[in-house]
């Protein structure tokens, strides 16, 4: 859109203002990194690279993080099957009780993560009997990263009508290989996008998971949050946030990039 | 050309199959196939999700032993009534509503320019590497910000550095302290639904208004904001109900103020009386479906 | 001809929830026939082709093909093949692969498969873009490769919805040559949906009037045109001049209701004498210049206004401008009597 | 697993007469730093000791309070605890740990009296756990700000209003003791005599005392490195605090300085525990005696910060010295964190003590 | 006309990334004038358009509205209104509301806007759908209300892109209609943005047609049609036949490229030999039935394959069958020599 001159230099400065303050204290942490104070205090004291060697070393960082992508890449995989049978089913039918079905994908975040935890924790572990461990936090993030894929495949749906499933049964094919080779490959990009969500959401839960995590479990997440508590650890999380952002740059950029082809295939 | 051998006849459809069988049920059997879509989906829902939070809830209705710690099914309404009745549950709530409608509006206000900028006044390029800008900060831990902005507010923090030429000073820790912070964490979640919702609204109508004479700002308010409302909403529930629940960011930067999150928090894992837990629990979920109950029939719910 | 016709329909009825979209629409279409279903939106036509391909259920009444009742049997099982509005092509395959599509799912074989898509392609003059992403295409190459890939699966029938409608003007009459074509050689029943009835005249053997979920008139374009057997058909097909009951007494000197087309009439500048011809006096109240042709909109003094269409060439004795006075002319044999809708 | 149903009174489980064959793994729940096996820090393990000499491998677990350790050990997914006196006779109560039989731990033998049989790790003579270290809840003070130099914990309570919004708490329902201590210097007439044994009036009188302290608090603090950091940046300036802290801080700045004042400070003791449920008894046993020899005693209460448990341990530390270690005199000074019941711990019997849960309640009201 | 045009663009150029979308066009358009700016897709209609709005900036050249440079003028102060193919109206708002936009962002009273408002939707009969929203309307109707929404405002010229390039046949043919009467009622600057040769012709006082940015030919309908400069403009506006040098020399004999339109030619049975007209034999290949006409294929012996367009009236001497010889007829003067490109 062709906006007046000022408007324009204006949208840009509040833009870039937003994004400086967004990126402010990740600076912060940036600086931490390479700080001799061990508490994260302001200005760093002095420049040192020993906590990029020592974060590279912690066996139990690296491990936090292995925890972290093996729970995030479980609790996508299955919110990415629950949550595309769901949009498949609200979007294709028409069935009474619709409404609260679409209600029941959200709840889990709309309602704060204390409570999904408090409940998932007594469900578990009052109720059920069973004990908590990884599964246990899998099962919590699973249901709680439902909507994201649900939101991205079912926008995707309701973009795509039915007509190329019409196409592939008219040529001869049945349900299930009009999935396969039809619907399927279409949806894959938004599969992409709801999935990144997730992972993301998951990867950084933090409530949830302290009440659903079993002992010896110790994600990313939780790793940091005991890490606070230890003398000298402090920098290497700030070490390890930053290898994050950083890296996680990848996926984003692919996400993006697939998304955007997507696009212009259209 | 081998292709003059080969006899130009119709291939026969492979009738008959098992999986072809089916596929002719199900295509005459609408219900069949959205009960197989279903089936799992609500099962995991229903039986994970919903059946642990009524059971949470009912134990809101149970006591616990004060000694043991262990609870009780001994049916009383005193957790209930404390939570209505206490002075202390009337005054965090309230705070605690305060702060997550602070940090939704806030939110709200830088999520508007920088999603409209991303959405239509940004190219192609620069919108795809604003995205980039926007997301990236999501995989930075949440605790690590927190503690970033705890270094940012602190007394002789980077804020004061910056304020203190200019006369001001950093808010110190505390409320507001705790609304900047989580305003920061939701951030994200409020500008992606804002920008996806933007990206919808076709450029024409933002060039009939300025045909029509609307200049820039009249057409925000006229045109973009009341279609971009659903995502708008979107946003907010994300950032109104992280907030709702939050306790960590409190303790980290809230100075002495607790929210309803640290109560909660409080009697689940320190004072081991989940009843009660349970009982305060029900304010932000009843919060939350009135919230949700409002906001339904804008479509905010399909912008997540 | 064969005895048994390609596709039968028999009392075929569709209601959605309030609309009935298709009523007891009665229907033979022999083999090898180009039908055409032409009618304003909303008339049903899509929901006919749909049921016959079996994207939805009829609420009554029954469909055979080539003998056989297929009215329970799923689109999948079905020998007749669709070419959508849209084209429904898969944005994800090659252009080789979406025609290759229905032979993959029949199972056959890869370099056969290949083959016979080619010389599909080949077909529709497209062979060198085997390797193009749909997108890559424009509207024209879109269409030809959607009905390449119905076509590659050599259906008995062949169902196109307003196959054309998304086309320029240029693109689209382009188009109408080359579909007529591909039917000749293929030899097979194509039932074509439009809402253009110059499209239907131009391609058709025989055309079905749709209004309002039943066939108004079948028949074969000349029938329609020549001797519309409604008020509703005289207007849809072509432009006409229409003459109800008052205007036929005063300008036809005939009872009922009557139809003359914009090309049967003349203007001159006196009144016609010649036999079987008659005229009626007016006033120019507009001349389009169509290109081809002009369109001389006329006020008759006892009479409706009417639309004169002369063919731009030098047979044309007046060049009347706004405003003038000229005699417009007739024969008698042109005029077409409509039967009411009662009757 | 331990359902709500089941649980039974406290004191009823026996200990073990003799130990058997290991288990091959043990599972722990400690305070941050406890138990470090060399994963945060490769210099920094007393784990593969222990794994290597007894083949017990270790998964452990941090907790960040007192209360979230009880809560957590009514899971019964663990062997051993590590806690401190305010939980201790909780978890007692409810059954969750055993009774220790110290003849099977050879290291208990050189533990400082002064820790064992107290209120806060035995009942009735029995022992529940062995002593681990302990340390006091000291005042900390910015030296450029508080002056003269405080000797009285008058600074973050009657005096506070002078560093109003500078003074930090423990954010614990346990600090309800601090003020206790306090009080039983200064107001005589309320009779405390232990601060963890206090009646209606006396514990509202802590309450009241606690509010009034509430507006002039900047921060509660319960981890380590906000507190460092808030005296580090002048958030705070005066409050509670570990010595440890204070370590951290000699380190960086100069200019704060820690003192036990008069009226005493509360502290900690902490014990550890074997679960009643554990499921692997022998494996618990070997660790409750590798983790109380001199040598890793030294290092896991060094690392943390705090004094150790025995003298011998001091052969393999240096700064034995700050945290006065074996110091009984000042130890005496330390009113170790013990869990407040009914049944009132100074022995008073004619009334009825506030229980915790009251204390958490209030709490939660005293921060509001 | 007076003396100065409404609409002034001097080497109006527009450069996208890597195309010359428009490139320096010259054009001025008298006030009151419906022009027509005609050419294939992509050939730069649109953004001349959106060049005149304000929507784009221009790479080079000037725009002026009425004698005033409005080069860099946002749209918001420019004296002119859009009507969009999309219609673009404003779905959160009635039909009323849409209307009366212009009016309420001009400051106009509550009471005064909805006068106006409901005095323009009346103007295209819409005054009983006010408080509906645009998508309870159909096509036509939301077209209308694109109209009353830009004319409401009372600009000094109206751009109209394709405004009824969504609409079908029957409808767009009574929209054309009822666009020229607005016009004329208005009295306004209509620029009016097609594809569609027949509806440029139909409606417009001028006609520019574009090719590749460029205005290759600028005059009246009758100017474009009878006397096109150039191979492109003879085949775009209309269908004609060409004749390239060979066949001028063998059928026509003369030298260089002429066109005949269709409907210039009459097929006999044999030769003519009236004055000026010439005959050239051929065969028949196809005879399509349109209604108000016939078109017939013929392959001319010694030339290219023709068509010829019949009126269907009386006045046809032959009704040829397909492989009939026929002598196809024509005037000397309906031979138009074209310019040759490079000329
Ligand atoms: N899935 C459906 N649900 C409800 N009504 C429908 C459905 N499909 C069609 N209809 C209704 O049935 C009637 C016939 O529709 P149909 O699409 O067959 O018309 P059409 O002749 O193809 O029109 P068009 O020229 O606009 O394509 C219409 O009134 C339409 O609204
Ligand atoms: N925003 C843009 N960015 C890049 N190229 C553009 C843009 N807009 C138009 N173009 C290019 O400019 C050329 C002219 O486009 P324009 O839309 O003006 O054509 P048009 O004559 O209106 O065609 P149509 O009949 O298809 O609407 C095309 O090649 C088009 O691809
Ligand atoms: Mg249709
Ligand atoms: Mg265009």
């Amino acid at each position: 859109m062709r906006l007046g001159r000022a408007a324009r230099i204006t949208l840009g400065a509040v833009t870039a203002l937003i994004l400086v303050v967004i990126y402010l204290p990740l600076l912060v942490v940036l600086a931490n990194s390479f700080s001799t104070s061990t508490s994260l205090s302001w200005p760093p004291p002095g420049f040192t690279l020993e906590w990029w060697g020592r974060a590279f070393q912690s066996a139990g960082a690296l491990d936090a993080v292995g925890t972290s992508v093996a729970v995030a890449v479980v609790a996508t995989a299955v919110a990415l099957v629950l949550g595309t049978l769901i949009s498949l089913a609200l979007q294709r039918f028409a069935f009474f009780g619709r409404d609260a079905i679409s209600l029941l994908v959200v709840l889990p975040i709309a309602l704060p993560g204390i409570i999904t935890g408090i409940a998932l924790n007594n469900f578990f572990r009052t109720i059920l009997g069973v004990p908590l461990s990884i599964w246990t936090v899998v099962i919590a993030h699973a249901t709680f990263c439902i909507v994201t894929v649900f939101n991205n495949v079912i926008a995707r749906l309701r973009r795509l009508g039915v007509n190329l499933e019409e196409a592939s049964a008219d040529l001869g094919a049945g349900v299930w290989t009009t999935f396969r080779l039809v619907t399927f490959p279409q949806l894959r990009s938004a599969l992409l996008a709801g999935g990144l969500l997730a992972f993301a959401l998951s990867f950084d839960e933090i409530i949830v998971t302290t009440f659903t995590a079993g002992s010896g479990v110790t994600t990313l997440p939780i790793f940091i949050l005991n890490n606070m508590f230890r003398p000298n650890q402090a920098p290497i999380v700030a070490v390890i946030a930053v290898v994050l952002v950083v890296v996680s740059i990848v996926p984003i950029y692919l996400a993006q990039r697939l998304s955007g082809s997507e696009q212009t295939r259209r | 050309m081998t292709s003059a051998h080969t006899t130009r006849r119709a291939p026969a459809l492979p009738r008959a199959s098992a999986a072809r069988r089916g596929s002719a049920f199900l295509t005459a059997h609408p219900r069949v196939r959205l009960g197989l879509l279903l089936a799992a989906p609500l099962f995991w829902l229903v039986v994970v999700y919903i059946v642990a939070l009524v059971l949470l809830l009912v134990t809101a209705f149970w006591t616990v032993d004060s000694f043991t710690g262990e609870i009780r099914i001994d049916w009383t309404l005193d957790n209930i009534v404390t939570v209505l009745t206490g002075a202390l549950y009337q005054t965090v709530t309230l705070r605690t509503v305060g702060v997550a409608a602070a940090v939704t509006v806030i939110d709200v206000l830088l999520a508007l320019p920088i999603a409209f900028f991303m959405a239509k006044v940004a190219g192609p390029r620069l919108q795809r590497i604003l995205v980039i800008a926007v997301l990236m900060p999501l995989w930075a831990s949440y605790l690590v910000k927190a503690y970033a902005w705890r270094s940012v507010l602190s007394q002789d923090g980077i804020l004061e550095w910056l304020l203190a030429p200019l006369g001001l000073h950093t808010p110190g820790y505390g409320l507001t302290a705790t609304i900047i912070t989580l305003s920061y964490l939701w951030l994200p979640y409020v500008i992606l639904p804002i920008y996806a919702g933007l990206e919808r609204v076709p450029d024409s109508l933002l060039e009939a208004s300025s045909d029509l004479g609307g200049r820039t700002w009249r057409t925000m308010r006229s045109v973009v904001l009341p279609l971009a409302f659903p995502a708008i909403v979107a946003g907010t529930i994300f950032s109104f109900s992280l907030s709702l629940g939050d306790y960590i960011t409190v303790n980290i930067v809230g100075g002495a103020s607790q929210m309803l999150g640290n109560l909660v928090y409080t009697n689940v894992g320190a004072a081991n009386n989940l009843p009660l837990a349970a009982a305060i629990a029900l304010i932000p979920i009843v919060i939350i479906f009135g919230y949700l109950a409002l906001v339904r029939r804008t479509g905010a719910l399909d912008n997540l | 001809m064969t005895a048994q016709p390609a596709i039968r329909l028999s009392g075929l009825t569709k209601e959605f929830a309030s609309v009935t979209a298709v009523d007891h629409v009665d229907l033979e279409i022999a083999e090898g026939e180009f039908f055409s279903m032409l009618g304003p939106s909303g008339s049903g036509k899509t929901t006919v082709l749909r049921l016959i391909a079996g994207f939805e259920q009829p609420t009554g009444g029954t469909i055979e093909l080539f003998g056989a009742d297929v009215t329970r049997t799923p689109p999948f099982d079905r020998p007749v093949n669709t070419v959508f509005q849209d084209y429904a092509l898969f944005p994800h395959m090659s252009v080789l692969d979406n025609v290759a599509y229905g032979l993959r799912v029949r199972g056959v074989g890869r370099a056969e498969r290949r083959e016979r898509a080619m010389r599909a392609l080949a077909a529709v003059r497209l062979d060198g873009f085997a390797d193009r992403k749909p997108a890559q295409l424009s509207g024209g190459q879109r269409q030809r490769v959607a009905l390449a890939r119905a076509t590659v699966v050599e259906p008995k029938a062949l169902l196109l919805d307003e196959p054309l409608g998304a086309l320029d003007l240029k693109l689209r009459e382009q188009m109408q040559v080359e579909l007529k074509q591909l039917q000749r050689e293929l030899g097979i029943t194509f039932i074509f949906v439009t809402h253009d009835q110059e499209e239907a005249l131009t391609l058709s053997d025989r055309v079905a009037v749709f209004h309002d979920g039943r066939i108004e008139q079948l028949g074969t374009p000349r029938e329609l045109y020549e001797n519309p057997a409604s008020h509703f058909v005289a207007d849809f097909v072509g432009t006409t001049n229409l003459f109800g009951p008052d205007h036929a007494r005063t300008v036809l000197g005939r009872e009922g209701e009557f139809s003359i087309r914009p090309e049967k009439l003349t203007l001159a500048a006196a009144p016609s004498a010649a036999g079987g011809e008659r005229s009626a006096a007016g006033t120019v109240v507009d001349s389009i210049y169509l290109g081809s042709g002009l369109r001389h909109i006329v006020d008759l003094d006892d009479g409706p206004r009417i639309s004169v269409l002369e063919r731009n060439d030098r047979s044309r004795t007046v060049d009347p401008g706004r405003g003038d006075r000229v005699h417009v002319t007739w024969h008698d044999e042109d005029v077409v009597a409509l039967i009411p809708p009662g009757a | 697993a331990c359902g709500t149903a089941g649980g039974g009174g406290g004191g009823t489980a026996s200990e073990q007469e003799e130990l058997g064959d290991f288990e091959g793994s043990v599972s722990i729940l400690a305070w941050p730093g406890y138990v470090e096996d060399g994963s945060n820090d490769p210099e920094v393990d007393w784990v593969s000791g222990f794994t290597e000499k007894t083949g017990c491998a270790v998964v452990s677990k941090s907790y960040g309070t007192s209360d979230e350790a009880v809560s957590l050990m009514k899971t019964g997914d663990y062997d051993v605890v590590a806690a401190s006196g305010d939980a201790t006779l909780r978890l007692i109560a409810a059954g969750d740990v055993a009774p220790v039989n110290t003849d099977l731990i050879p290291s208990y033998a050189g533990v400082y009296d002064f820790l064992k049989e107290k209120e806060w790790n035995s009942v009735d003579g029995v022992s529940y756990g062995v002593p681990h270290g302990y340390g006091a809840n000291l005042l900390m003070y910015n030296t450029d700000v508080v002056s003269p130099a405080p000797t009285s914990w008058d600074v973050v309570f009657d005096g506070a209003s002078a560093y109003s919004g500078k003074v930090t708490s423990y954010d614990s329902p346990i600090y309800i003791a601090d003020a206790a201590v306090y009080l039983m210097a200064h107001e005589p007439d309320l009779g405390i005599t232990n601060p963890y044994a206090l009646d209606e009036t006396q514990f509202a009188a802590a309450v009241d005392l606690l509010k009034a302290q509430r507006s002039h608090v900047g921060e509660y603090w319960s981890d380590y490195l906000k507190e460092i950091q808030a005296f580090e940046s002048g958030d705070s300036v005066v409050g509670t605090t570990w010595q440890v802290i204070q370590n951290v801080l000699a380190g960086e700045v100069s200019n704060t300085a820690v003192v036990l004042p008069d009226e005493g400070a509360t502290g900690w003791s902490d014990t550890w525990m074997i679960a009643s449920k554990a499921k692997s008894p022998n494996c618990a046993y070997a660790w409750l005696d590798w983790i109380a020899s001199p040598e890793v005693n030294a290092q896991a209460t060094a690392y943390f910060g705090e004094a150790p448990s025995s003298d011998a341990a001091c052969d393999f530390r240096d700064d034995c010295e700050a945290y006065h270690a074996g110091d009984a005199d000042y130890a005496s000074k330390i009113w170790y964190w013990t869990t407040p019941i009914a049944e009132c711990v100074d022995g008073r019997t004619d009334v009825e003590c506030v229980d915790y849960s009251k204390w958490t309640e209030a709490w939660s009201e005293i921060k509001g």
